[in-house]
C-alpha cells in the first residue's frame, strides 16, 4: 500500500472528526432536555458535579492531545518508504523518558484527585438532623417510587415536591429489588437497597420539573420507572403541604360528570383499594392516588405534558387519556408490572378514568 | 521404551475431540469463540434494533433483558476470553520454544468444559427463557422470587463449568512458562505476549475463585433455600457486587493484558524495531495485574459504601493510568524512529492506540467518585467499555488474528479484504459507540429496553444503530477474509512478516512438535538476534532425535459431558441427574489417573521429512 | 523419563518434568483454593451475625468436639509427612503404613463433623434457617468437602501404589496428595479460629 | 532469586539425602501446633470476656501456625520453591487486603 494511499485514509479519517464535533455539540446543546441532562445542572451537588466531570475531562483531553499529536507525528514521519530497507536503530529504552511519562501523569492525577477528596465529602454531608432541611423516605418498588413525608405525614407517588433552594434530605431503601434513584439536573444518583438504609441530600436551584429516572436494573420494566422531582417555590410547597396534610377527602368537583365519577368511586372501592391507598385508606401494594389530578404522569412516565407547555387543560386531556390507556391494560404499557388485575370492561375504565382524573384535594 | 504405543492416526471430527495438541486447541477455542462472538454480535445488533427508534416493539421488557445479559455474559465469557485463549495456546508455547504446554491434557479439559458451559448457558434460549438479571446478575432479581425461570440457574451453572475450565486452563499456562522455556529463554528474554499471558493467568488463578464462591452461594439460594441473600433472613444483597466485582474488575485486565501483549509484538515487529523499554513494559503489566485487586469498589461507587471507602477507591483506580500510560507511551516510541508498515495487522494495533486512548480517558472521569454519581449505570458506562474492550481488546484480538493467522493455518489472510474490514470496524465502531457518551450525560440509563421521544436522545440512538450495522459489516468481511484464505493454495512462509520472536523460526503452520530441535535462546526477540547474526536459524540446544509426544485423549469431552449433565440436574432439581452426571466425571478421573499414558514418539524420519523445505 | 527404568532417585516426585510441573501446578492450585478460601471466610464474617430468630454462635458451638477434631486432623498432617519421607526412602510398606493412618483420622474427622451437624440440624441451625446458617454450611462443609475428597483421593492412590509400585508417576501422586492434605489441615486452623473460637467469644 | 530456575528453565534434579528436618524436627513441629492450638482454646475460655485482647491473639496464633506448617511441612522454606512461594504469597496478597478493605472500609 503505497504512500499516496496512505495520505488518502489519513484525509479520510480528519475529514471524520469535524463531523463527531459537529455530532458532539447537537447532541449536548440544542436537542437534550434541560431538565434531565447532567450537563444542565441546577443544584449545588450536580454543579459540584458537573465541576468534576470538567475537571476530569480537561486533564484527559490534554493527555490525549499529547498522545494524538505523537501519534500522528510517528505515523506520518516513520512510515516505511519505497525501497528504502535499512535497518532502524534498535533503541532499548531510555530511563530518563520513562521517569517523565510515570511522574507528569501522576502530577495529572493529584490534581483531579485532591478536589475529588473534598466533593466526595460535601456530597457525603448528614443533613438528618438539620431542622430546616425537608425530611422525605423514598421507598422503591417495581416498578413505582413512593415518597413519605414523615413530619408533615404525606404519602404520594411518582412525583418529589421539594421547596427551592432548600436542602431536602432523603433516606432510601426498597420494597423489593434493587433499584436507582437518579435526577441528573439537581443531583447524581444513589442506590436504594432492600434491608439497607441511603442517605443523600438534593437542592434544586431553580423552580420546574425535573426527570428522576430508575438506573439500576430491576426487572422488565427498569426501563419505564421514571420518577418527577417538582421544585417550587416555598410559598407554594408550603400549600402544597397544607393540602396534602389535612384529613379533609378528596373531592370530585367542577366540570366532572359525577354520576360516571362515582360508578368510578364504587368500582375502585371494590377492586382497588385492596391495593391503592387514598386519603390514607387503603393497600400499600401501589402507589397512594391521593390528588391523582395534578399528577404529571400516569404510571410514572406516560407524561401529561410531554412537551413542557404548562397549560392546564393539556395536561388534563392527556391525563385522562393516559389513565385510559394504563387501566385498558396495564401489562402492556408496562412489562412486568405488578397491577396484576383482570381485564377491565371498557365502561369501568371510563368510570375508573373521570373518578381518578377528577381527585384533587382542596 | 517399549510401553510406549505407537502413533495413533486419528482423523477428522474423532481428532478434534481427542487432540491434546495445544495447536489443535486455539483452533477450537478460536472457533467456538468465534461462533460465540457471532452469537454475543447478532444479540448486541437486535438490541441496537430496537432502541434506533424510540418506543420500538421489537424486544420489550424481559426479552430485551434477555438479550442484553446474554450479550453480555456471551461477549465476556465465551468470546472474548475463549479468542485470547485462542491464541495464547497457539502462540505461547511457541514463544518460549516450548514442544508442549505443561499439561495437554488439562488444556483439552479446559477447552471442553468451556465449551459445554457456553453451550448449557445458550440452550436456556430454548429452555424457557434466557437469564435476564444482567451479566452482573445482582440478587435479588437474580434471586428465585424475581426470577422465577430458570434462566439464571443456567447462567449460574453455565459459568461455573466454563470458569472451572478457565481456571485449568490458567493454571497450565503458568506452569508451562515457568517450567518449560527453553535453554536461555530467561523471564526477562520472554515476549511480550507470553508475559501478559503469564499475568493474565495469574490474574485468573487469583479471580476466578471469587466469582467461583459467589456462583456458589446464588447456586445455594436457588436451588437449595439458603439464604445469602434474603434480606428477610439475615441475608445481605450488596455482598454478590463484592464478591462478584471482585472477580469483576480484575476480570477486565484479564481481557485487555493480552491484547496489550499483541500490541507489543505487532508493532515492534512492522516498525522494525525492539520494543522500546522492554523492561518498563513488563513492570507495567505486573503492576496493573497487581492494582487490578485493589479497585474492584469502583463499580459500587453509588451502594452507598460511604465518603472514605469512595475516596480510598476511587484513588486507587485513578492509579491504574499510570502504568497504562507507560505502556501507551512505549508503543509511541516503539513506532518512532521505525520504518512502520502498514498491514492489516499493524492498522489495527495503531487504531487501537487513540481508541484505547479514549476508553481510559473516560475510565479516569468515571473513577472519579462525586461524577460517577452522574455516570453511573448510563450510557456513558456502556461507551466507556466498550471503547476499551472492542477499541481495545477486538481490535487487539483482530490484529492478533491476521498477524498468526499464517503460524496457526500455513496461509495469510488477504491484505486487500483486511484492509476493508479493519475500515469498516473502525468507522462503525466509532459511530456505534462515541455517541453513547452522550446519550449516558444527558440522561439515558442503560440496560432500557426502550425511550420516549422528546427527550433528545433520538440522534444519538439512530447513529448507534447505524454504527452497529456497519461494524456487523465489518465482522461479516473478516468472515469472508476467512473463507477466502481457507480456500487458495498459497502455502505462507515460515516467517511472513521479517518478524522477531521465536515462533517464526519454525514452518506455518507449526509441526505437531513445535521444535525439531529445542533451540537455544541467545537474547530477547531470539529471531532477529539470530538474523542480525547473519545465521539462517535458531541454534539447536540439542540433537536431533525422536520425540515424546502425549497421546489423544477422549476423557476430557467425556468428563465435560458428565459435567454439563450435571449441571442440568442442578438446574431442575433432578439429583438423580446430577449425580450420574457427577459419576461420569469422576470415572474420567479415576481412568485418567488408573492407566497411565505413556504417550508415543515422531520418529527422526518423520521430522526431517516435515522440516524439508522450510526455509526462512 | 530417564529414571524409567532403574533406580529411582531419592526425590521421585521431581524426577520428571511431569513430575515437576505436577508439584507446581498444584502449589498454584493451592494459591487459587487460599482465594476461594479466603472468599468463603469474606462471607461468613459478613454474615455470622445473621442469625435472625435462630440460635447464636454462642449458643450453638460445642468446643469439645472441635478440640478432638482439631487433634485428629493436625495429627493426620503429621502422619502424611512421615508417609512422604517414607517415600523418599523409597519404603513403600510404611508409606502404606503412614497414609493409611492418614486416611483413617481423616475418616475420623469426617464422622465427628457429621456427627456435629447433625447435632445442630436438630437444634434449629440448618442451611435454610437463616444467613448465618447458610453461611456457616457453606463455609465447613466446603472444607469438609475437601476433606472428603482428600480421603477418597489418597485411598485410591494406595490401591495404586499397591498395584503398580512407588516409581516416578506414582511419587508425585503420593507428593501432591500430601500437599493438598496440608492445605485442608491449614485451612481448618483458620476455620475453629474464626468460626468457632470468635464465636465463643460472642457479640 | 538469581539462580533458582529463573535463568535455566531446564534444572536437573537434584539429588540431595538430607531432607531438611527429620523425625524429630518433625514432631517438634507437631507438638508446636498442639501447643499453639491449646493456647488459642484456652485464651478463649479464660479471657473470652475481653474482645479486644482475644480476637488479635486467636487470630495471631492461627497466622503463626499456619506459617509453621506452610513452611516445615510444605517444605516452602526449601529449595526450588520459589514459584510456590510467590504463588501462595500472591494468592494471599490478593485476598487478604480485599477481606480487610471489605470489613473495614466497606463494612460489606
Ligand atoms: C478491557 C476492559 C476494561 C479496561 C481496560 C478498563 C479500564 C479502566 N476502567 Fe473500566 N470498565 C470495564 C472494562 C474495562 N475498563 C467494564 C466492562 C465496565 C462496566 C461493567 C459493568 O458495569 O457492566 C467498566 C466500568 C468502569 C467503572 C465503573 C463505572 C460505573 O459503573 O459507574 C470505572 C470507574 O472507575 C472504570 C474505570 C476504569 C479505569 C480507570 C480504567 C483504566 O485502566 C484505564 C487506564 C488507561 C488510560 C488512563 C489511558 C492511557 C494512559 C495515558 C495516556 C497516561 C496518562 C494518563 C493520565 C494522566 C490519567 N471502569
Ligand atoms: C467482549 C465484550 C463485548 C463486545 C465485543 C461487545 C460488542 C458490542 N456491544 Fe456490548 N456489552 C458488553 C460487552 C461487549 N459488547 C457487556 C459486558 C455489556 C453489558 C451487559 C449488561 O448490561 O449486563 C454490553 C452491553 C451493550 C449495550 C448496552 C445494552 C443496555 O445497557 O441496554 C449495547 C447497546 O448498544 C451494546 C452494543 C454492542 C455492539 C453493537 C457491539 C458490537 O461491537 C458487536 C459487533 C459484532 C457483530 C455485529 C457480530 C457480527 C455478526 C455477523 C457478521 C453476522 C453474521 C451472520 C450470520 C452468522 C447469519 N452492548
Ligand atoms: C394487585 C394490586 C393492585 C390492584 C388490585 C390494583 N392496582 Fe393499580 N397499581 C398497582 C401497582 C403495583 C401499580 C404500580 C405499577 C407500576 O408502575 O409498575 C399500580 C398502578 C396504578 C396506577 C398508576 C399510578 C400512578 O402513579 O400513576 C393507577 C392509576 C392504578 N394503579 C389504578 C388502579 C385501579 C383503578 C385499580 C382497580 C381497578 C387498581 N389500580 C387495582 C397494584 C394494583
Ligand atoms: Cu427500578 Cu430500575
Ligand atoms: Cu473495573
Amino acid at each position: 500500500m503505497g504512500l499516496d494511499c496512505m495520505m488518502r485514509r489519513l484525509q479520510q479519517v480528519g475529514r471524520l472528526l469535524p463531523l463527531f464535533a459537529v455530532l458532539a455539540l447537537m447532541l449536548t446543546g440544542c436537542s437534550s432536555d434541560p431538565y434531565l441532562s447532567a450537563l444542565t445542572p441546577k443544584g449545588p451537588a450536580a454543579e459540584m458535579q458537573l465541576f468534576m466531570m470538567k475537571l476530569s475531562l480537561y486533564v484527559m483531553l490534554f493527555v490525549f492531545a499529547v498522545v494524538v499529536a505523537i501519534f500522528a507525528y510517528v505515523l506520518v514521519r516513520y512510515r516505511k518508504r519505497k525501497g528504502d530497507n535499512s535497518i532502524p536503530e534498535q533503541v532499548e529504552g531510555n530511563h530518563k523518558l520513562e521517569i517523565i511519562w510515570t511522574v507528569i501523569p501522576f502530577l495529572l492525577l493529584i490534581v483531579i484527585a485532591v478536589p475529588m477528596v473534598s466533593t466526595t465529602f460535601t456530597l457525603a454531608k448528614d443533613y438528618s438532623q438539620d431542622k430546616e432541611a425537608v425530611k422525605v423516605k423514598v421507598t422503591a418498588h417495581q416498578f413505582w417510587w413512593e415518597f413519605d413525608y414523615p413530619e408533615a405525614k404525606i404519602k404520594t407517588a411518582q412525583e418529589l415536591y421539594i421547596p427551592v433552594g432548600k436542602k431536602v434530605w432523603l433516606e432510601l431503601t426498597s420494597a423489593d429489588v434493587i433499584h436507582s434513584f437518579w435526577v441528573p439536573g439537581i443531583a447524581g444518583k444513589i442506590d436504594t437497597n432492600p434491608g439497607m438504609k441511603n442517605t443523600m441530600w438534593l437542592e434544586a436551584s431553580e423552580e420546574g420539573v425535573f426527570q428522576g429516572k430508575c438506573a439500576e436494573l430491576c426487572g422488565a420494566s427498569h426501563a419505564l420507572m421514571d420518577f418527577k422531582v417538582k421544585v417550587v417555590s416555598q410559598e407554594e410547597f408550603d400549600a402544597w403541604v397544607a393540602k396534602m396534610s389535612k384529613e379533609k377527602p378528596e373531592s370530585t368537583t367542577d366540570g366532572a360528570d359525577t354520576a360516571l365519577a362515582a360508578e368510578g368511586e364504587k368500582i375502585f372501592q371494590q377492586s382497588c383499594v385492596s391495593c391503592h391507598a387514598i386519603d390514607g385508606n387503603g393497600g400499600k401494594i401501589g402507589p397512594d392516588l391521593s390528588n391523582y389530578s395534578e399528577r404529571q404522569t400516569v404510571a410514572g412516565f406516560l407524561r401529561n405534558d410531554p412537551t413542557h407547555t404548562g397549560d392546564e387543560a393539556v395536561r388534563t386531556e392527556n391525563l385522562k387519556k393516559n389513565l385510559h390507556k394504563w387501566l385498558s391494560n396495564p401489562e402492556e404499557v408496562k412489562p412486568g408490572n405488578l397491577m396484576k388485575i383482570g381485564q377491565l370492561k371498557p365502561e369501568e375504565v371510563d368510570a375508573l378514568t373521570e373518578y381518578l382524573s377528577n381527585l384533587k384535594r382542596q | 521404551m517399549a510401553q510406549h504405543a505407537a502413533r495413533p492416526r486419528n482423523t477428522g471430527l474423532k481428532d478434534w475431540l481427542t487432540t491434546v495438541d495445544h495447536k489443535k486447541i486455539g483452533i477450537l477455542y478460536l472457533v467456538a469463540g468465534g461462533f460465540f462472538f457471532l452469537l454475543g454480535g447478532i444479540e448486541a445488533v437486535l438490541m441496537r434494533l430496537q432502541l434506533m427508534y424510540p418506543e420500538s416493539n421489537l424486544f420489550v421488557g424481559a426479552t430485551f433483558n434477555e438479550l442484553l445479559t446474554m450479550h453480555g455474559t456471551t461477549m465476556i465469557f465465551l468470546a472474548a476470553m475463549p479468542i485470547i485463549f485462542a491464541l495464547m495456546n497457539a502462540i505461547v508455547p511457541l514463544q518460549i520454544g516450548a514442544r508442549d504446554v505443561a499439561f495437554p491434557f488439562v488444556n483439552s479439559l479446559g477447552f471442553w468444559l468451556f465449551f459445554f458451559g457456553g453451550t448449557l448457558l445458550n440452550l436456556s434460549w430454548f429452555l424457557g427463557g434466557a437469564p435476564d438479571a444482567g451479566w452482573t446478575a445482582y440478587p435479588p432479581l437474580s434471586g428465585t422470587t424475581y426470577s422465577s425461570t430458570h434462566g439464571v440457574s443456567f447462567y449460574v451453572l453455565g459459568l461455573q463449568i466454563a470458569g472451572l475450565g478457565t481456571l485449568i486452563g490458567g493454571i497450565n499456562f503458568l506452569v508451562t512458562i515457568i517450567n518449560m522455556r527453553a535453554p536461555g529463554m530467561t523471564f526477562m528474554r520472554m515476549p511480550l505476549f507470553t508475559w501478559s499471558a503469564f499475568i493474565t493467568s495469574a490474574l485468573i488463578l487469583f479471580a476466578f475463585p471469587a466469582i467461583t464462591v459467589g456462583l456458589v452461594l446464588l447456586m445455594f439460594d436457588r436451588i437449595f433455600g439458603a439464604n445469602f441473600f434474603e434480606v428477610a433472613n439475615g441475608g445481605n444483597v450488596v455482598l454478590w457486587q463484592h464478591l462478584f466485582w471482585i472477580f469483576g474488575h480484575p476480570e477486565v485486565y484479564i481481557l485487555i493484558l493480552p491484547a496489550f501483549g499483541i500490541i507489543s509484538e505487532v508493532v515492534a515487529t512492522f516498525s522494525k524495531k525492539r520494543l522500546f523499554g522492554y523492561s518498563a513494559m513488563v513492570f507495567a503489566t505486573i503492576v496493573i495485574g497487581f492494582l487490578g485487586f485493589m479497585v474492584w469498589a469502583h463499580h459500587m461507587f453509588t451502594v452507598g459504601m460511604g465518603p472514605v471507602a469512595n475516596a480510598l477507591f476511587s484513588i486507587a483506580t485513578m492509579l491504574i493510568a499510570v502504568p497504562t500510560g507507560i505502556k501507551i507511551f512505549n508503543w509511541l516510541l516503539t513506532m518512532w524512529g521505525g520504518q512502520i508498515r502498514f498491514t492489516t495487522a499493524n492498522l489495527f494495533a495503531v487504531g487501537f492506540i487513540p481508541t484505547f486512548v479514549i476508553g481510559g480517558m473516560t475510565g479516569v472521569m468515571l473513577a472519579v467518585a462525586p461524577a460517577d454519581f452522574q455516570y453511573h449505570d448510563s450510557y456513558f458506562v456502556v461507551a466507556h467499555f466498550h471503547y476499551v474492550i472492542v477499541g481495545g481488546m477486538a481490535f487487539g484480538l483482530f490484529s492478533g488474528c491476521y498477524y498468526w493467522w499464517p503460524k496457526m493455518f500455513g496461509k495469510m489472510l488477504n491484505e486487500t479484504i483486511g484492509k476493508w474490514n479493519f475500515w469498516l470496524f473502525f468507522i462503525g465502531f466509532h459511530l456505534t459507540f462515541f455517541p453513547q457518551h452522550f446519550l449516558g450525560l444527558t440522561g439515558m440509563p442503560r440496560r432500557v429496553y426502550t425511550y420516549m421521544a422528546g427527550q433528545g436522545w433520538e440522534m444519538g440512538n439512530m447513529i448507534s444503530t447505524i454504527g452497529a450495522l456497519v461494524m456487523t459489516l465489518g465482522t461479516a468481511v473478516f468472515l469472508w477474509n476467512a473463507f477466502v484464505t481457507s480456500r487458495k493454495a498459497e502455502k505462507a512462509p515460515a516467517d511472513p512478516w521479517d518478524a522477531r520472536t521465536l515462533e517464526w523460526a519454525i514452518p506455518s503452520p507449526a509441526p505437531e512438535y513445535n521444535f525439531a530441535q529445542t533451540p537455544r535462546v541467545r537474547g530477547l526477540d531470539a529471531l532477529w538476534v539470530e538474523k542480525m547474526a547473519g545465521n539462517k536459524g535458531m541454534t539447536p540446544a540439542e540433537p536431533l532425535g525422536p520425540i515424546h509426544m502425549p497421546s489423544p485423549s477422549i476423557l476430557p469431552f467425556l468428563m465435560s459431558v458428565g459435567f454439563f449433565i450435571a449441571g442440568f440436574g442442578f438446574i431442575y432439581h433432578q439429583t438423580i441427574v446430577s449425580v450420574v452426571g457427577l459419576l461420569v466425571v469422576f470415572y474420567g478421573m479415576f481412568a485418567r489417573s488408573l492407566f497411565d499414558d505413556h504417550g508415543f514418539h515422531i520418529e527422526v524420519d518423520e521430522i526431517k521429512e516435515t522440516e524439508k523445505g522450510v526455509k526462512l | 523419563m530417564i529414571h524409567d527404568h532403574g533406580v529411582l532417585p531419592a526425590e521421585p516426585e521431581k524426577a520428571t518434568l511431569e513430575g515437576r510441573n505436577k508439584v507446581l501446578g498444584f502449589w498454584l492450585f493451592l494459591g487459587g483454593e487460599t482465594v476461594l478460601f479466603g472468599s468463603l471466610f469474606a462471607t461468613y464474617l459478613a454474615l455470622k451475625e445473621s442469625f435472625v430468630g435462630g440460635p447464636s454462635p454462642e449458643e450453638l458451638f460445642d468446643l469439645k468436639i472441635v478440640a478432638l477434631a482439631t487433634i485428629l486432623l493436625l495429627t493426620s498432617s503429621l502422619t502424611s509427612v512421615f508417609g512422604v519421607m517414607a517415600m523418599h526412602k523409597h519404603n513403600t510398606k510404611l508409606m502404606q503404613l503412614w497414609f493409611g493412618i492418614t486416611v483413617i483420622l481423616g475418616a475420623g474427622f469426617l464422622g465427628l463433623e457429621v456427627y456435629e451437624f447433625y447435632h445442630y440440624y436438630h437444634e434449629g441451625h440448618t442451611l435454610t434457617s437463616n444467613a448465618f446458617g447458610s453461611a456457616f454450611y457453606t463455609l465447613v462443609g466446603f472444607h469438609g468437602g475437601h476433606v472428603a475428597f482428600g480421603v477418597t483421593w489418597i485411598a485410591l492412590l494406595q490401591a495404586q501404589l499397591a498395584k503398580k509400585g512407588l516409581t516416578v508417576v506414582t511419587a508425585p501422586k503420593f507428593y501432591v496428595a500430601a500437599l493438598y492434605w496440608h492445605f485442608v489441615d491449614l485451612v481448618w486452623v483458620f476455620i475453629f479460629t474464626v468460626v468457632y473460637l470468635m464465636g465463643k467469644v460472642g457479640a | 532469586m538469581g539462580n533458582i530456575n529463573l535463568e535455566n528453565a531446564h534444572p536437573q534434579p537434584k539429588i540431595n539425602k538430607s531432607h531438611g528436618i527429620g523425625v524429630k524436627g518433625h514432631l517438634v513441629a507437631f507438638a508446636l501446633s498442639i501447643v499453639l492450638t491449646a493456647l488459642a482454646f484456652i485464651g478463649v475460655i479464660y479471657f473470652g470476656d475481653d474482645r479486644s485482647f482475644v480476637i488479635p491473639y486467636i487470630i495471631g496464633l492461627g497466622i503463626v501456625q499456619a506459617l509453621a506448617q506452610l513452611f516445615i511441612w510444605m517444605h516452602m522454606s526449601e529449595k526450588g520453591h520459589l514459584f510456590p512461594l510467590v504463588g501462595m504469597v500472591s494468592g494471599v496478597v490478593v485476598i487478604l487486603p480485599v477481606i480487610l478493605m471489605g470489613l473495614y472500609l466497606c463494612w460489606w
